[in-house]
């Protein structure tokens, strides 16, 4: 593409996001108009994403859980709460609607957080496995929810890539017990002090973690091969 | 009279089994016909929906969806729909609720007559079984005039739905749900009240409330505890809050609270509210389009989500993270049916053999939605 | 047409008594045999359909072209016997193979020579033995080895469970049956089948017939305690707890299938009818006709017998299509908490009846 | 003791309930039978329909057809199936909307858009395809549609295609074109890859 036609379609672009569109629809040439046309919408898009998006997570738990907007959300008195009681078991500060916090003594925590009366978190809504990219650490993420309060939190643990080790919950919350070996299953989290830490949905010997994402299928398995072939069709 | 205790016989409860509903086995060790432990194994039907829907786009995904709770494959869609909708932040026209809450609702009474029927079937009553999906077929061919499918629909799409409804479809529904409402006092004479139902799982199975909030149940097995958690009352999505019905709890009319009897009668009890709230979104839904809302093309901004809705089985929740781009970059389903085969040993301990598939039959388990 | 009156006929008689005594027997059986067959399709015929009638289902309709079910799908039980004959009937390897083969005869042995004293009509009985009753009670318990020994030759857990529990069921539903059965032989004061048919002629008050069921109240308990109680020896429903299907899939039969399944199956339908022909008998005034003079003769007997008699096994499929199973400690408990106790009331209020209006 | 007696009532009276039920079902089976008797009699029911009759059918979910001719090869459709059953390939036809008779190739669709592409491979494989219909949605020439239905008059229903092989199940919409043909009509396509 020549570099005249590009100086062109930045000049549009510029004084396109200015506000005047037709400085794109009056170049002539209708190859370099619809280059400046993608050019505009790529550019709207950066700018778009630039600027801080709020995190629009947990919007319901606001809804739901306090009226007044001046009074702290509930994670946050969560996390202040755990701050002095816990003392440097908080990661980060409560970023937008979730609790960051080290995995050190998580299972007091979780027991803490079950039998404090004004909580009272005592289902265990889901446990999510997360995996930041390749080569990056992993994270466990929990919901928890009270019955009796009808109020939710998230609570998000870190752990590093190569050996990942989170203490389990399992006998704060009995479900803990399958949610963690699910988790174990896909991510290759190990969970301390889980009765039984073995697959619940591959079987017992499968290799790899299916759920990260440098994961590839393995070839055979037990002599079957595992991606299915299909003559007459690639 | 010191119970005589042989050594135990482990025993294949195996995956292919007449009342396991789908591929479960259970290993059970059992002393003579009193069972001591139930192992229930699962993963024979995992087909990786969450791998999957790494790869597909938003939309792509919604078939996906269907698969996993294939009996009540709307309420699978309207979970999905509802959670990427309040990450975008789109407002759905009016007349998509209403047709939404109406279809969502016909396909809880046609998961709960299966759930109903496949329950008498565990207990040895064949006939009930036969009634129930007489009066299922009728919903289903609903929803094959209003979407083509019977089962898996890909109906509910994110920021509306596929099709309108066709010209004669209120009309159907109205006379649907006159035929329909007798037919529940028939099934409680034949099946409900039959003393010899009544022995067989009165009392069988008792799942106290505390146990089943620790084990994460909910739905119709939480509310047969007596624990009144209905997520379409008390966080309420879409517009539950318009439509009045009350939520059926388990009384321990036949046994104590939380018995297999409890959990079967809030099933009868929570069709009779879905006609109820079908009847009252047939009346007041408004003309409109329904494809006014879909977006071209779904990209929702960055951001993590948890957004639970009411399935026939449970709290249906997506976790979904979502990094800008049009394929979700994480997507996790929280599974009721999962939690509620997790509550299966503890609750089965001790009693017979035909009683621990009265139990299984009555936590209404779908395999698809556990093994995902 | 007894056996006694056919030895006799027999030309050769004399010479040969032994011979005479076989041929004679087998001459008898023969026509046993066919009935039972007969009547199986029939049976079989009429499960289909009424459990398809109260399911709100047509059931098999002849349609389609070429090869089908028949007109009202008629050829439904010909082609189920069909398929049973030409179907490959596997041995497990692991099975034990002499009780495997020999589990399938020894029950239907049990049911087939319980017709021997069965009064179909006045003078049509195999063999008017004076303990016809008594005969009929002892040989049926002989089916229950029978499936206790499938249970245990197939070598599987689930056949295992499905023999034990068969076992216990049948073992103990024999003494309320057998307790009522005495009830009622106290009023008519012989074991012989055509006696008890006899005592039941003429009417009582003018109007109703002079069965059993209606001569005294505890006779009326009686007889429903004794048809319960043979539904539960012939495994059905609610009590078909050997061969749950939800349960243990088919019980001890688990492991059959072919010519040896569809033995256990005639067998089946074979107990039901003779059950259905003793409460028959033994309440409903056999082969007398309910009212005194109509169609009395000896040839309409059989009629009247096999009408009531199709009734009750009418009556036992209609328990299949309603009611769910029992489980196998409530089976024991009303039988033994419930029917011994009203069936030894039984035997103490008849006495006290027929001491007081005798 | 009074339980005991209470028990076996209200098992009489129950059980008799039930047989009740039973009876008058088997009684009025003329009524309210359920069956269809397939070969005969296809859906919908004749006479007992479900209170409307089957034009008012929204959407069909059956068998994929494509009409190759109007298929301008935009790929929309492989792009929106899930499962990515499929399969599209396609070259550029120098003339934009001509025909060209001898690989009988229709320049114009029939709703009149020109063809810029020839589209050599068009293959659906149906044993693959969950029947979603999201395919058909995008596709600007309205060419690919599941038969019957609404599409009746396009294609008349078609739910009973089984097959003995699973390979014949891959259906192959496109002309047959062999390409030394394509290659010879279109030379410049190779210098280009050079």
């Amino acid at each position: 593409m020549s570099d005249e036609q590009i100086k062109l379609i930045e000049k549009a672009v510029a004084n396109a996001l200015a506000g005047d569109m037709d400085a794109i629809n009056d170049i002539e040439d209708r190859v370099t108009r619809s280059k400046a046309k993608a050019a505009l919408v790529k550019a709207k898009r950066l700018a778009k994403a630039t600027t801080p998006a709020e995190d629009p997570s947990n919007t319901d738990e606001l809804k739901v859980g306090d009226s007044a907007p001046t009074e702290k959300s509930l994670s946050e008195k969560v996390a202040a709460c755990l701050n002095e009681k816990f003392p440097n078991s908080l990661e980060a500060e409560d970023v937008n609607g979730h609790i960051q916090m080290k995995g050190k003594n998580w299972f007091k925590i979780a027991q803490y957080l079950r039998d404090n009366p004004d909580f009272l978190f005592d289902s265990l809504q889901c446990v999510t496995g997360y995996d930041f990219g390749e080569g990056e650490d992993l994270e466990v993420r929990y919901n928890l929810h009270s019955m009796t309060h009808n109020h939710t939190i998230e609570i998000r643990i870190k752990t590093d890539r190569n050996n990942p080790k989170v203490p389990s919950v399992e006998q704060v919350w009995r479900i803990g017990d399958w949610f963690e070996r699910e988790t174990f299953d896909m991510y290759g989290i190990e969970f301390e002090g889980h009765s039984n830490m073995i697959r619940i949905l591959c079987p017992e010997d499968w290799e790899g973690w299916p759920l990260r994402k440098d994961y590839e299928t393995q070839e055979t398995y037990h002599g079957i091969v595992v991606p299915k072939v299909k003559d007459g069709w690639e | 009279m010191g119970v005589v205790h042989g050594d135990l016989m482990t025993l294949n409860i195996g995956p292919q089994h007449p009342s396991t509903h789908g591929v479960l086995r259970l290993k059970v060790k059992t002393d003579g016909e009193i069972i001591s432990e139930v192992e229930p194994i699962i993963g024979y039907l995992h087909r990786c929906f969450e791998k999957h829907c790494e790869n597909v786009t938003y939309e792509q995904v919604i078939p996906y969806t269907d698969r996993c709770d294939y009996i009540a494959a709307m309420n699978n869609n309207f979970g999905y729909a509802v959670t990427v909708e309040e990450l975008m932040e789109i407002k759905v026209p009016e007349r998509v609720e209403y047709i939404r809450v109406i279809v969502a609702e016909l396909n809880r009474i046609a998961s709960h007559l299966l759930a109903l029927g496949a329950y008498g079937l565990d207990v040895g009553a064949f006939t009930p079984f036969l009634y129930m999906f007489r009066d299922r077929e009728r919903i289903l061919d609903l929803f094959e005039t209003l979407c083509g499918a019977r089962l898996l629909y890909n109906y509910i799409w994110v920021g509306g739905v596929s099709h309108d409804l066709p010209p004669g479809f209120i009309g159907a529904v109205y006379s649907f749900l006159d035929y329909f409402e007798p037919k529940i006092e028939e099934y409680n004479e034949l099946l409900t009240y039959n003393k010899i139902f009544i022995e067989r799982t009165g009392d069988v199975g008792v799942m106290p409330p505390e146990v089943a909030v620790s084990y994460g149940v909910t739905g119709p097995n939480l509310r047969g505890s007596g624990v009144k958690w209905d997520i379409r009352k008390d966080e309420p999505y879409s517009i539950y809050d318009k439509f009045d019905f009350d939520i059926p709890v388990g009384a321990g009319e036949m046994g104590t609270v939380g018995d297999c009897w409890d959990r079967y009668y809030v099933r009868m009890v929570e069709m009779k509210e879905s006609v109820k709230i079908t009847r009252q979104a047939l009346k007041g839904i408004p003309a409109g389009d329904v494809h006014q809302a879909l977006p071209k093309k779904i990209r929702p901004p960055q951001g993590s989500i948890y957004k639970r809705t009411e399935s026939p089985r449970g709290d249906l929740a997506y976790y979904i993270v979502s990094d800008g781009s049009p394929i979700p970059y994480r997507l996790k389903m929280r599974s009721p049916a999962f939690t509620a085969l997790s509550v299966l040993s503890e609750i089965s301990q001790g009693w017979m053999m035909s009683d621990v598939l009265a139990i299984l039959g009555s936590l209404d388990i779908v395999l698809g939605e556990i093994d995902r | 047409m007894t056996v006694d009156q056919l030895i006799n006929w027999l030309p050769f008689g004399t010479d040969w008594p032994v011979i005479t005594f076989l041929t004679a027997v087998i001459i008898c059986a023969l026509p046993v045999f066919l009935f039972i067959a007969v009547y199986a399709l029939v049976a079989i015929y009429g499960e289909v359909k009424i459990s398809s009638f109260m399911a709100d289902k047509v059931g098999p309709m002849g349609q389609g072209v070429g090869f089908h079910a028949g007109k009202w799908g008629l050829l439904q039980p010909v082609a189920d016997a069909l398929k049973l004959i030409l179907k490959e009937d596997i041995i497990p390897a692991a099975a034990d193979k002499k009780l495997f083969i020999m589990a399938p005869f020894v029950v239907f042995i049990g049911a087939f020579i319980s017709f021997a004293a069965l009064p179909f009509g006045q003078n049509t009985i195999i063999a008017d033995m004076n303990i016809g009753i008594f005969y009929i009670l002892a040989v049926g318990s002989l089916s229950v080895i029978g499936i206790i020994l499938a249970g245990w030759s197939s070598n599987n857990k689930w056949s295992l469970y499905g023999g034990m529990r068969s076992a216990a069921q049948i073992v103990s539903y024999e003494i309320p049956a057998g307790l009522s059965i005495i009830s009622i032989i106290m009023l008519t004061e012989t074991l012989s089948m055509q006696g008890i048919n006899e005592f039941q002629q003429g009417t009582i008050w003018g109007i109703l017939p002079n069965w059993i069921i209606f001569n005294n109240p505890f006779s009326f308990i009686a007889f429903f305690i004794f048809f319960i109680s043979g539904v539960a020896e012939c495994n059905r429903t609610p009590f078909d707890i050997p061969e749950a299907e939800s349960e243990l899939v088919a019980g001890a039969f688990t492991e059959y299938s072919g010519m040896r399944y569809a033995f256990f199956f005639l067998s089946e339908y074979a107990e039901m009818f003779v059950v259905s022909g003793v409460s028959a008998t033994a309440f409903l005034g056999g082969w007398n006709s309910p009212i005194s003079g109509f169609f009395d003769s000896p040839g309409w007997g059989v009629f009247w017998f096999m009408g009531k008699t199709l009734s009750l096994v009418f009556v036992m499929i209609w328990f299949r299509w309603t009611f769910p199973r029992l489980r196998v400690d409530q089976l024991m408990s009303i039988c033994w908490k419930v029917f011994l106790p009203f069936s030894l009331l039984n035997i103490f209020g008849v006495g006290i009846w027929s001491l007081l209006v005798g | 003791m009074s339980n005991y007696f209470s028990n076996i009532f209200e098992a009489v009276s129950t059980l008799f309930t039930g047989l009740g039920i039973t009876w008058r079902h088997m009684l009025n089976i003329r009524k309210d039978n359920v069956t269809l008797q397939y070969p005969e009699e296809r859906w919908p029911r004749p006479e007992r329909d479900i209170g409307f009759n089957i034009d008012d059918y929204n959407v069909i979910r059956s068998r994929l057809q494509v009409d190759i001719d109007d298929c301008i090869g935009c790929m929309k459709c492989e792009r929106a199936c899930p499962v990515q059953c499929i399969k599209i390939v396609t070259t550029k036809s120098g003339a934009k909307g001509e025909d060209l008779p001898d690989i009988n190739h229709t320049g114009v669709t029939s709703n009149g858009t020109k063809k810029a592409l020839i589209v050599s491979r068009f293959d659906i494989d149906m044993t693959e395809c969950c029947y979603c219909n999201l395919c058909t949605y995008p596709c600007p020439e309205e060419c690919i549609y599941m038969t019957g239905g609404p599409n009746s008059h396009k294609h008349p229903i078609d739910y009973e295609f089984s097959q003995y092989d699973r390979n014949d199940l891959i259906y192959k919409f496109a002309k047959e074109i062999d390409d030394e043909k394509l290659s010879k009509y279109f030379p410049q396509k190779e210098e280009a890859k050079a």
